[in-house]
């Protein structure tokens, strides 16, 4: 180990340290009840009919981070994309198929379709009871990869049409993008939710535009998440390097 | 009006997304045309929208107006510096883009907009950047930029170097972006908001007796994210990694915008949340960024002379020009922050222009290396005399926008910092001279290897295969960036509009004039003189200005190791607390 | 408070500590044994959690370990099948009791919010946390032979 | 009592934590992190943002695991199939 | 007990950012590497929850209970944080990504002996 990064780890942590610790001293105590922006959210959230006020800040109040935040995942998807492609000096090879012992595989068949219903529940309900397209999202797509758990790639591919997953990614974005574009052709500011009605608290259709955005998100996470992996899949199984090269 | 500034953001993602969707449809000419176009629609709203910025515009998005002087939304922003960097941004991203017409080898089959949805949605985030008043707004898309970034630098997979850098810029900026958070947690916690102006208010409300730990702590971590990204010493490490291995359009947008967006950053979060009575005292900022910036900007200077790969050398420009900026910013004068503004204006073309013609270099020889090239690229005269002129550009020779730019900064600094602003200018440009006179001109002795640095040689060009013939766009580019440039120190007025909206936007209404000054002038003649010299010397003597044992130690601190980068960064957070820590001890 | 909580604390202390001194320590098959105890030991305190803090609404984390806990055994189970072939990876004893525990919690939850649809949900959550367990277990006790190329 | 679990959960984030830096071996590593993931999820529960700790729940627990062994796979493969060629 | 208990999270925040830096920094292998930044970020969740925390609140969910019935805690930590992972998940994808190919061009994953980038 390089001896002056050992020094500069000690110097420059050491600083940190105290002046971590410092500012620690000096935060209001842990449990504090001055929270003015939150409890402020609480009541924008009830008068917009929004049971979950996480999913009110995050689709209403401030869609506008939830809109970089999608952006950082579809950037993300498509460097992967662009990252992990088959390089001029490798090919494919397809794998062997794996002997898996039945009960595991028999599980993974059967909770397959209770994840992804787990995951769609959980997107559905995003405004009402904690969840929303994010979690439920990454669930229903992991679900998808019990078939590679369970069985193996090959039949984790069948099932997985690739250019579907990468345009359906794109088109929730898109989707997004135009529910915030519509309420400035109606002439209000960028992702206002102003256009639809309230609706009756505590149900699935209450909160305007909350659950079609969380619909969007929940979209885009699935198909974004089935496409990371896929390619992470690609490079793990499938593509292997030419010798000698 | 004001409702349109999101779109800012908005029109470059859809455009990005929907290439995307149809990317597998589309043949290639109709993705980049697609790409030109939202990317030039977008300028033009950047540019009607700047038009219209006096006075200052705010946007609530999500229509959340204040009730009662609070909201619940998230603040946008639309003061001239904010929409003049989102066009300065938009304009580099449409050169940048025209740059790589039909230019970049086959892109991944099946995802043929690729590399133009990428370079949209890097421009949809430095807007946000720009224009974003909430502070953990401006987190996320820090983030955004930054991880566009990291896939654009490691965009030539087939390229070891290009990995490498991508990783250690990427495994550098996240964690700036995460000690950034860290901050914005601990402004959270004492003020309860997040917009950038209540925050500010709230330090103020807070803070009757002046700075605590907490504050200290928070400028801090914030500022070591964005010093990162601004690559300001000891932070700087990831930028010659990145930005010489990247693809040349990228890196015109990189060195060009991405890194003054960090200098920027640092301008308006110290502008409205620190510089209240609760925040830090001007006299601190002043000491830690006049300090580093001037740090900065000399190891850059020294660090640029020294290398032989040519890419990597104007990497290390952008190091010592930001170094300027930030000593430019800290005096926290109107009439430094007008002379940084215009000089990242005229830096953005010249640096462009510059990596544009090395990416000619690359793509036409297949390398470029400063000493594998000695004297072979004589026929490429256009080149060889935009080069040429980029470098005079960037020693700030009058009249361009960057002579204009430094001039006015020089004058807002004063005393013996002038001596950093000539040496530094002087010197990057002499670097780029003497590649110049060497590649182009094949003047002089060809040099020798030295022991520790990376060469140029052997990169793969970005075309498919090597070009026997430039495109017109890749000569028209860098011209017409250089002709910009050039247009800045030159338009009558110009100098002028720039100063009133910055100094409408930051320094609470003092409004100065921004003119060419004999002083300035001279001064700028003089470090393009002692630039020429320097390139004179260095091509006809080179063993009197060959790498002299005290500069060994410096290059060897650029070790492409990513742990040495990480301790730098630990190390340069606990140097700019003490560089700040008087004002709050004293307070 | 209630016991609910004090419960919760003593399977998440106790489980946690446990599971994290069994996954950072010994050879790599009982680092996995011990990756698919942190669910069985926290997906019953994360239901006690939502029983003693009066929000039936924190049980999907519940469900959603359930669920997803077992798949991430099965990652391990499955992508260093070659390092836990080696070794003898069952350890049978651990899961049942493990079971019992979580069964025990369950049924006790049962009682506590009587009939209706919440009990239904933690039935379906108690059958996806003991079966998820179990399958896990006989993964890791062999369940992928001859994995080399996928 | 509510303190007392909030103790004993931050306690344990701060041992994985550092057991997860320890570990020099990244398919080691990742199961200590996925370890450390789960165990996030409970302490997110414990501060009442179960939101949170379900999002936690759904990166933490499968698919950052996956994506590190995956990758963990790949660079071993790799490895071996360069030896095989030799 | 109660003057620690009002450090002790941001302790364990700091602590844990700190120790992740230190992983980074003495990393021997880049995969190892890019779990330690994910350590980092933890302190970041950490950090933000623990700000936003009330003594005895609940979560601002109002599904199961009638709004105003009990004390909230701050949602909107909640959702900065929900932000995070996210983005955290992301990089980490994208970075893992990038060490894969560093492995096929280097032939290595140790940055010890990535000798390419110097000077």
């Amino acid at each position: 180990m390089n001896r002056l990064r050992l020094w500069l780890l000690a110097v420059g942590g050491a600083g940190l340290a105290a002046l971590l610790v410092a500012a620690c001293l000096d935060l209001p105590g842990f449990g504090g009840r001055h929270h003015p922006y939150g409890d402020r959210a609480v009541q924008a959230s009830l008068a917009r009919h929004t049971a979950n006020t996480i999913s009110s800040v995050n689709f209403d109040q401030r869609a506008y981070d939830t809109l970089g935040e999608m952006s950082i995942l579809f950037a993300a998807v498509l460097g992967c994309v662009v990252l992990l492609r088959q390089a001029r000096d490798e090919h494919r090879a397809p794998p062997e198929p794996a002997e898996v012992a039945r009960p595991v595989r028999r599980y993974a068949l059967l909770v397959l379709p209770v994840a992804l219903v787990t995951g769609l529940y959980v997107v559905a309900h995003g405004q009402l009871s904690p969840g929303g397209g994010f979690q439920g999202g990454v669930v229903a797509a992991t679900a998808l990869h019990l078939l590679y758990l369970g069985a193996d790639y090959g039949a984790l591919e069948r099932v997985r049409p690739l250019g579907v997953y990468e345009t359906s990614d794109a088109v929730a974005v898109c989707a997004y993008l135009v529910l915030g574009l519509a309420s400035v052709l109606a002439g209000t500011a960028f992702l206002a939710n102003t256009l639809l009605p309230y609706g009756t608290f505590n149900t699935l259709s209450s909160g305007g535009a909350v659950p079609l955005l969380n619909a969007a998100v929940g979209m885009e996470v699935a198909s974004a998440v089935v496409v990371l992996l896929a390619h992470f899949l690609d490079q793990a199984v499938e593509i292997e390097e030419e010798h000698g090269s | 009006m004001h409702h349109l500034i999101p779109l800012l953001v908005a029109v470059p993602l859809l455009g990005a997304a929907l290439l995307v969707a149809t990317g597998r449809f589309l043949p290639r000419i109709a993705a980049e045309i697609t790409g030109v176009v939202v990317s030039g629609g977008t300028a033009a709203l950047a540019v009607v929208l700047l038009l219209n910025s006096e006075p200052p515009m705010v946007e609530w998005v999500g229509g959340w107006l204040p009730v009662g002087g609070e909201s619940v939304g998230i603040l946008v922003v639309g003061d001239g510096p904010a929409l003049g960097m989102a066009t300065l941004v938009s304009l580099l991203t449409l050169s940048a883009l025209a740059y790589s017409w039909r230019y970049f080898d086959e892109p991944p089959t099946g995802h043929t907009g690729a590399f133009t949805a990428l370079m949209l949605v890097f421009q949809g985030a430095m807007c946000g950047f720009a224009i974003a008043g909430d502070l953990f707004n401006a987190f996320v898309f820090f983030e955004l930029m930054s991880v566009v970034a990291y896939a654009l630098t490691g965009y030539r997979i087939d390229e070891a170097k290009a990995v490498q850098g991508a990783l250690t810029f990427g495994v550098v900026n996240s964690l700036g972006a995460y000690a950034m958070l860290m901050g914005i947690a601990l402004l959270y916690a004492r003020t309860g908001e997040l917009a950038m102006t209540k925050i500010g208010r709230g330090l103020d409300a807070t803070g009757h007796s002046g700075p605590d730990a907490l504050v200290l702590a928070s400028f801090v971590l914030v500022l070591t994210g964005l010093l990162v990204k601004a690559a300001a010493v000891p932070f700087h490490f990831w930028l010659p990694d990145a930005h010489a291995v990247a693809p040349t359009p990228v890196c015109m947008l990189l060195s060009g915008v991405m890194v003054e967006l960090g200098a920027y950053g640092v301008w308006r979060v110290y502008g409205t949340v620190f510089a209240g009575p609760g925040g830090i005292p001007a006299a601190d900022l002043t000491r830690a960024l006049v300090t580093l910036g001037t740090l900065t900007a000399a190891v850059g200077a020294v660090m640029c002379w020294y290398q032989r790969h040519i890419k990597r050398l104007l990497a290390y420009s952008t190091v010592a020009h930001t170094g300027l900026f930030l000593v430019g910013l800290g005096v926290l004068t109107p009439e430094g922050d007008d002379g940084v503004a215009l000089y990242i204006i005229g830096h953005a073309g010249v640096k462009a222009a510059l990596f544009a013609c090395a990416g000619v270099l690359l793509d036409r020889f297949g390398s470029v290396d400063e000493h594998a090239l000695h004297g072979r690229a004589r026929r490429l005269r256009a080149t060889a005399v935009m080069f040429a002129v980029g470098a005079l550009g960037l020693a700030g020779l009058p009249p361009f926008g960057t002579a204009l730019g430094k001039a006015v900064t020089e004058e807002a600094v004063g005393g013996p910092l002038t001596v950093v602003f000539v040496a530094a200018s002087a010197i990057t440009a002499g670097a780029v001279l003497r590649v110049t006179a060497r590649v182009f001109l094949g003047l002089g002795p060809r040099p020798e290897d030295a022991e520790y640095e990376t060469s140029g040689s052997d990169e793969e060009p970005e075309t498919s295969g090597l070009l026997s013939r430039i495109p017109d766009t890749m000569t028209t580019v860098p011209a017409v960036l250089l002709a910009a440039a050039l247009a800045v120190g030159v338009v009558p007025g110009f100098g002028d509009l720039v100063a009133a909206s910055v100094n409408e936007a930051g320094s609470g209404g003092a409004h100065v004039s921004v003119h060419w000054t004999l002083h300035g002038v001279l001064l700028g003649v003089a470090s393009t003189v002692l630039a020429v010299a320097l390139a004179g010397l260095a091509v006809t003597r080179p063993a009197w200005v060959s790498a002299p044992g005290w500069a060994a130690p410096l290059r060897r601190l650029q070790s492409g190791h990513v742990g040495d980068y990480v301790a730098w960064l630990l190390m340069g957070a606990t140097v700019l607390g003490a560089l700040a820590l008087p004002g709050v001890l004293g307070s | 408070m209630n016991g609910w909580i004090l419960a919760a604390t003593v399977a998440l202390g106790g489980g946690g500590a446990a599971a994290l001194w069994g996954v950072t320590t010994g050879p790599p098959a009982r680092r996995v044994i011990a990756q698919n105890l942190t669910t069985s030991a926290f997906c019953p305190a994360l239901l006690l959690l939502a029983q003693g803090y009066g929000r039936p609404a924190y049980v999907d984390l519940a469900l959603l370990l359930a669920l997803l806990g077992p798949v991430g055994t099965l990652v391990f189970a499955r992508l260093l099948s070659d390092d836990l072939s080696a070794q003898d990876a069952s350890a049978w004893g651990l899961t049942w009791t493990a079971a019992v525990l979580g069964a025990a919690a369950v049924v006790a939850l049962c009682v506590a919010v009587g009939p209706g649809r919440a009990m239904v949900k933690l039935l379906v959550i108690g059958v996806l946390l003991i079966g998820g367990n179990v399958i896990a277990s006989r993964a890791l006790a062999g369940g992928f032979r001859g994995v080399r190329g996928g | 009592m509510a303190d007392a679990l909030i103790v004993v959960v931050l306690l344990l984030v701060a041992a994985s934590a550092t057991a997860a830096v320890a570990q020099r071996d990244p398919a080691r590593q990742a199961l200590v992190l996925s370890f450390l993931g789960t165990l996030l999820a409970a302490l997110f529960t414990v501060l009442q943002a179960p939101d949170v700790g379900l999002s936690q729940l759904a990166v933490g627990s499968a698919l950052t695991p996956l994506l590190i062994m995956l990758c963990v796979r790949k660079i071993r493969r790799r490895g071996r199939s360069k030896e095989d060629a030799r | 007990m109660s003057t620690v208990m009002h450090v002790l999270p941001y302790l364990v925040a700091a602590y844990v950012f700190l120790t992740g830096c230190y992983g980074l920094a003495t990393s021997r292998n880049l995969v190892h590497a890019v779990g330690c930044l994910a350590v980092c970020q933890c302190a970041t969740y950490v950090l933000l929850l623990a700000v936003g925390y009330r003594d005895g609140a609940t979560a601002p969910v109002f599904s199961d209970i009638a709004p105003g019935s009990r004390p909230v805690v701050d949602p909107v930590v909640q959702a900065l944080t929900l932000t995070d992972i996210v983005v955290g998940a992301t990089v980490t994808a994208l970075l893992l990504a990038l060490v894969l190919q560093i492995a096929k061009r280097h032939g290595t994953v140790d940055p010890d002996e990535l000798r390419e980038l110097r000077g």
